[in-house]
């Protein structure tokens, strides 16, 4: 039964961190109808931000969440209308150009960072690095919980900002239909910029959160990337209550996968899951809560 | 759009001229061909294999070099990549004619460029890649100075046998060609001691989050725990053992990324009283380890980063590889592998004999060693005579440390 | 006429070229440029005529490899055998897949073949037992000279673009277009959308499998981590398509020789000219950019593709006419 | 036997019913006009009939064949073609080999496909735009392609659905040309049009419907008399 909670509890507070990501990932794939393979490589970006600035001015990596935030807001609005907006103008065989692009960019910044930060592998170590408390025998760590509680407060804030606020309703109805939102006069391209600048942001948030509890190299991109859009599928594009439930699932499944299948099934069990929903559910949760 | 143009005019010439010029350079020096990943994600220690090979060129240059001629790498960089490092070793072999090759770092690069060295009759000097079968399939022209990665467990086993007697075992490994066939090989010694494996389990390198495998590791209660996991990964395990408050009599990683300094500084406290294997370190004894200390130090003064012992396999191998050739009797690779195959030195990363056992042909045997966090410093423990410091064992509980 | 002439001549030059260059290295990377011609016509079928992008090329490239490779190790057979059922195996993997799969569109189907390509790529990892894991599978190449690998790898590329250049001008070529155009409108034309999406991935999984088993022949030596590359196999083929062209006959064949070329180019410091220049001219500077390019090499390879794609977004065949028009200023007549 | 008809259809999209109940017979040879307000069910039966959605109940029978269960590309192949509302030009081909695409669905070899779609372009009037790229035809020429493609086909029976809207006058009076044309030809034609002067010129019955439900069915003349149909369409003021 221990073994059971802790690994709830370890689930759950890692779903936190996932919900985070795919949230960025799911707006992105919301309104610009394609696949971020970049989403990985910028969440790295930022935790190399995070690195910098710990380790030569001794900022705290919850701090630095205001300068790794608005930053990679700034590069993704860069990323955006520099690079993949010119790309729908024009004409090509396949969508997928704008899908390329992002692989291309992922390529270079990975290959960026490597350039300035080698291949070497740091760490954040702070004081609250292997913190820890007990609720009975179940453990906590003091960083995940805090990570948690952050991503928590940032996905209520995301969500008020969608339904509540105008931008946010044009973004949402730009998700939901890109005509439509032409034609009831929302400027999409301008959404599609600030939307990107955000998803960034929130997966620069999800980086920082990540870096005291685990390290920063330049290829660990990829495997992000591949976790967003799971949760992504998961969830429901464009959906950020989804964008939640699938954090969470994943994380929960990636655990309970690992504990009782064996670790090296953890990709697995998320990729088998992913393709489960693609066929049985597609549209993910969103179908289900129709949020 | 003048420029575009000019500018493709100019590509083109560049390339053109990039062709012609590999054919035109004399041969005063005799070329010495290193493959390593000098890019890509291996890059860090291609880096400290790169700089260990050019800290030993130049040693041996400003000794006069070989034969009178002076010693001149060339390196390609292979990425880390099989079929790139393939091409890199077909390339030194036929366009750069280069008598004998070295380096390999990943066991998939040098897995696929042997066959390439064995076929074109060029000797490769391996100095690290450590797969086991590329030393058991009879290439002729294939050498290695490094033990093979089974191999790297006999001091751990040793000191199981003689001091830490322990009942039970948990074996954790990553995914990777090193943590499958290390963990395979401790298991076995660990069936040999009579220790029962209650557990044996992969992961893939990069996790965020050990504890599912970790709380399984504490429902078993193991007496050890041993890891094969490059440097973060054992990191993150060592501390998310803390966090779980996990107590076996002792922790051991299988080489790799337990004596790195980056294992230390990211894991901090936790990684007091950990050990692990090792194939070499500094304070080795000059009788059979002749100028380890010397390298480390030169290493640190000039470059100012640390080193480790995949520096000290290629600052051996570039010995290794000289002495070769001075002692070959021309600078065909025919008696270049002659020469290798005669090789009976002692180098900085100890003493270097290609020698044929059980499947093995070529390969090199030596000692390894045992070491543990003590205090922040990594210390020798075992084998006793080499030991710089007693082994603290049985390791104390998470709860009892300060 | 004399358009047509070309292919036929540089069949010729690409027949004769290892009896010319003799060089080991060039006929290494003339053998990958075969391999990646095969490959990357594979996916141009599926993705480039059919409209069904795969992100997951490696897939069916590592069953092919594997195929062989156990066979050869298990068997104790040689891996040639594998040539036979190589494509065969890539066929077994993508059978089931397209059948499940072909239900989902556009993006969806793309994410799917990824899922594919990584559950293939952890699956052969975990199990050691038989496919030894990241071990890998080591065989010994049968011959020493890369003559016969070149024209095995030369014969797969002219069949290959050959089945490639009949089938789209025949009846499923057609239907392959119809159904990346419009499937609905294919549907009401009365093509059987599944059928013909199935049979363009049958070919391209047949190609690339086929590809994989050359591979594991060739190189002797394959891992997971190696023929499941997310990157340097799925992504390379889409590369090589649509840096030659999405969608024309000769295109991934540009494409192929390009990125082979420039991979290698940046690889080695544009073929060691920099290094060369650094040491005549004895200039600091001069050792420092080439010390600059080989190091950042990857990184010069993703900002062309990042280049390409934005400047040439129909690949060097597809949008030959705005090449021509800009860079050489002839225009053609409209 | 009928030579075509539907009995009853229901279509439900999640809880709303698109059409419920619609029952209607063709005879071989007749222009069979379908018309009813916006959102009223048409194009939804189109799609039932030629199996883009399977009806939630009723049957479909060409020829006393029950065909509601087939797939779109079998019910082309026994002979019902059709064209789409938003027309569906396969863009980056040229307009012969969007009808070389299309005949394929009756031969085999190129030459025969080839020969097929000729005749299809020329008996469409279709033949000066042939080598033009279908994404860069004028409105008219892409509702004509339409036709023509779903012409090379060789159907028996042709579902038009709205060939007319957007096109100007002179392009309205050679659509009408050509419908007649197809229909001397020896083909039937169920057709859905909102231009009402086009469908009661060329129709020789005519089905009217009303959220998803059959409101009248008869001669032009007859329907246009019909009070529920004038309410339908003009709302209950102008009843």
């Amino acid at each position: 039964m221990d073994v059971f909670l802790q690994i709830l509890v370890a689930g759950f507070l890692k779903g936190g961190l996932y919900a985070l990501i795919g949230i960025g990932m799911t707006l992105i794939m919301g309104v610009m109808g394609i696949i971020n393979l970049a989403h990985g490589q910028l969440m790295m970006v930022a935790m190399y931000v995070t690195f910098v600035l710990h380790s030569f001015f001794g900022v705290d990596p919850y701090l630095s969440l205001f300068v790794a935030m608005p930053a990679l807001f700034l590069l993704g609005v860069v990323i955006q209308k520099y690079l993949l907006n010119p790309l729908i103008k024009a004409e090509t065989i396949l969508p997928e150009n704008q899908v390329l692009m992002t692989v291309g960019i992922g390529m270079v910044l990975t290959e960026v960072i490597r350039f300035i930060f080698k291949s070497d592998y740091k760490s954040v170590t702070t004081s609250y690095t292997g913190a820890t408390f007990f609720l009975g025998s179940i453990s906590f760590s003091w960083a995940l919980v805090v990570a948690f509680g952050i991503a928590v407060a940032f996905t209520v804030a995301m969500f008020f900002f969608l339904i509540k606020t105008d931008l946010g309703r044009s973004i949402r109805a730009t998700a939901q239909d890109k005509d439509a939102a032409i034609l009831m006069g929302v400027n999409t391209r301008r959404i599609t910029v600030i939307t990107f600048g955000l998803g960034t942001a929130l997966v620069a948030c999800a980086g920082t959160l990540l870096v005291p509890v685990y390290y920063v190299f330049p290829d660990l991109g990829g495997p992000f990337t591949a976790k967003a859009f799971i949760i992504t599928i998961l969830g429901g594009l464009g959906s950020t209550v989804g964008a939640i439930f699938g954090g969470v699932t994943l994380g929960l499944a990636e655990s309970l996968g690992a504990t009782y299948l064996g670790m090296e099934y953890e990709d697995i069990v998320g990729l088998t899951i992913f393709v489960l929903v693609l066929l049985f559910l597609p549209g993910g949760f969103k179908r289900l809560t129709k949020v | 759009m003048r420029i575009v143009r000019k500018g493709l005019i100019g590509i083109f010439v560049l390339v053109m001229a990039s062709f012609l010029c590999g054919a035109a350079s004399a041969a005063e020096p005799i070329k010495v061909g290193v493959v390593l990943p000098l890019t890509g994600s291996m890059a860090k220690f291609g880096e400290i294999e790169r700089r260990s090979f050019e800290m030993a060129l130049e040693e041996i240059n400003a000794k006069g070099g070989v034969k009178g001629r002076k010693i001149e790498l060339v390196f390609e960089d292979d990425t880390g990549k099989p079929d790139v490092g393939r091409s890199a070793v077909e390339k030194l072999i036929s366009r750069d004619k280069v008598p004998v090759v070295t380096g390999g770092y990943s066991s998939a690069v040098v897995a696929a460029a042997a066959p390439v060295a064995h076929q074109l009759k060029v000797p490769f000097v391996i100095c690290t890649g450590a797969a086991d079968d590329v030393t058991e399939k009879g290439y002729e022209y294939v050498f290695r100075i490094n033990p093979t990665a089974s191999e790297y467990p006999e001091a751990t086993k040793s000191f199981l046998k003689g001091v830490a007697k322990v009942k039970t075992a948990v074996i954790l490994y990553e995914n990777t060609q090193f943590g499958q066939s290390s963990s395979k090989a401790f298991e076995e010694d660990c069936k040999e001691l009579g220790i029962q494996v209650l557990m044996k389990e992969g992961y893939s390198a990069g996790a965020i989050d050990f504890k599912p495998l970790l709380t399984n590791v504490k429902a078993k209660n193991p007496d050890l725990i041993y890891m094969v996991s490059y440097v973060l990964d054992a990191s993150l395990l060592i501390r998310q053992a803390k966090e779980l408050d996990i107590n076996p009599k002792l922790f051991v990683g299988g080489a790799a990324g337990f004596t790195l300094p980056e294992f230390q500084m990211s894991a901090g406290p936790a990684a007091e009283y950990v050990f692990s294997a090792t194939l070499w370190t500094p304070n080795l004894r000059d009788k059979d380890y002749p100028g380890a200390k010397k390298y480390f130090d030169n290493f640190r003064a000039r470059y100012k980063s640390d080193t480790e012992y995949h520096g000290a396999e290629a600052y051996a191998s570039m010995y290794v590889v000289a002495d070769a050739l001075k002692r070959t009797k021309s600078f065909t690779p025919k008696d270049v592998r002659d020469a290798l195959a005669a090789t009976n030195m002692k180098t900085a990363f100890g003493p270097v004999k290609f020698i044929s056992y059980g499947k093995k042909t070529q390969q090199n045997k030596l000692p390894t060693y045992l070491v543990q966090w003590q205090d922040g410093k990594l210390e020798t423990v075992w084998p006793k005579d080499v030991a710089t410091k007693k082994a603290l064992y049985p390791t104390p509980k998470w709860s009892a440390r300060k | 006429m004399k358009k047509r002439l070309y292919p036929l001549i540089l069949l010729a030059v690409l027949a004769g070229f290892p009896l010319v260059v003799e060089d080991n290295y060039y006929q290494h990377l003339m053998i990958l440029f075969l391999m990646w011609v095969v490959i990357g016509s594979a996916w141009n079928m599926i993705a480039g005529y059919t409209g069904q992008v795969s992100f997951g090329d490696a897939a069916f490239f590592g069953s092919g490899a594997y195929a062989a490779g156990l066979l050869a190790h298990h068997l104790h057979v040689s891996a040639w055998w594998g040539m036979a059922i190589g494509g065969l195996a890539a066929l077994a993997v993508g059978f089931p897949f397209g059948w499940i799969c072909f239900r989902l569109r556009g993006a969806y189907f793309a994410l799917a073949t990824l899922a594919l390509n990584e559950v293939l790529r952890h699956g052969t990892t975990i199990a050691e037992s038989f496919t030894r894991g990241m071990l890998g599978i080591m065989i010994m190449p049968t011959f020493v000279s890369k003559v016969p690998y070149y024209y095995i790898a030369l014969g797969m590329a002219v069949v290959s673009v050959l089945s490639v250049r009949l089938l789209i001008r025949s009846k499923p070529g057609y239907y392959f277009v119809s159904i990346r155009e419009d499937q609905d409108a294919a549907e009401s034309l009365g093509i059987d959308t599944h059928f013909y999406k199935m049979l363009s991935l049958a070919f391209a999984a047949f190609w690339t499998g086929m590809a994989g088993s050359l591979y594991m022949n060739y190189m002797g030596f394959i891992d997971p981590h190696v023929v499941f590359s997310l990157h340097d196999i799925s992504i390379m083929a889409i590369l090589v398509g649509i840096v030659g062209g999405v969608g024309t006959v000769y295109g991934p064949t540009v494409g192929a020789f390009i990125m082979v070329a420039v991979q290698e180019m940046f690889r080695s410091g544009f073929f060691g000219l920099f290094k060369f220049l650094a040491e005549t001219t004895g200039s600091e500077s001069v050792r420092a950019l080439a010390d600059v390019l080989t190091k950042g090499h990857v990184l010069g390879f993703g900002l062309l593709v990042v280049l390409v794609i934005l400047v040439l977004p129909n690949g060097i065949v597809g949008d030959w006419d705005k090449i021509k028009k800009k860079v050489f200023r002839i225009h053609s007549p409209a | 036997m009928a030579y075509f008809k539907v009995e009853s259809l229901v279509k439900y999209f999640g809880g709303l019913a698109a059409v419920n109940g619609v029952s209607f017979e063709v005879a071989k040879g007749e222009i069979f006009g379908l018309i009813g307000p916006n959102g009223s069910g048409k194009t939804t039966t189109f799609n039932m009939i030629s199996g883009y959605h399977r009806p939630t109940s009723g049957r479909v029978i060409f020829k006393g064949r029950e065909i509601h269960h087939l797939k779109t590309y079998k019910i082309c192949k026994l002979g019902i073609g059709r064209t789409f509302q938003v027309v569906k030009p396969l863009g980056r081909m040229s307009v012969l080999d969007n009808v070389i695409a299309a005949a394929f669905s009756r031969v085999n070899t190129m030459a025969e496909a080839r020969e097929l779609a000729q005749k299809s372009i020329e008996f469409c009037g279709l033949s000066h735009v042939r080598d033009v790229l279908a994404k860069s035809l004028p409105i008219a020429g892409r509702k004509r392609l339409e036709i023509t493609r779903a012409m090379a086909t060789q159907p028996e029976l042709l579902l038009l659905d709205e060939t007319a809207a957007g096109l100007n006058p002179t392009e309205l009076i050679e659509a009408i040309d050509l419908i007649k044309k197809i229909r001397d030809n020896g083909t039937t034609i169920v057709i859905i049009e909102h231009i009402m002067h086009v469908i009661m010129t060329i129709s020789d019955r005519i089905h009217a419907i009303n959220f998803g439900q059959t409101i009248a069915e008869g001669t032009p003349v007859e329907v246009a008399r019909n009070q529920a149909v004038i309410e339908a369409y003009l709302g209950t003021d102008y009843a």
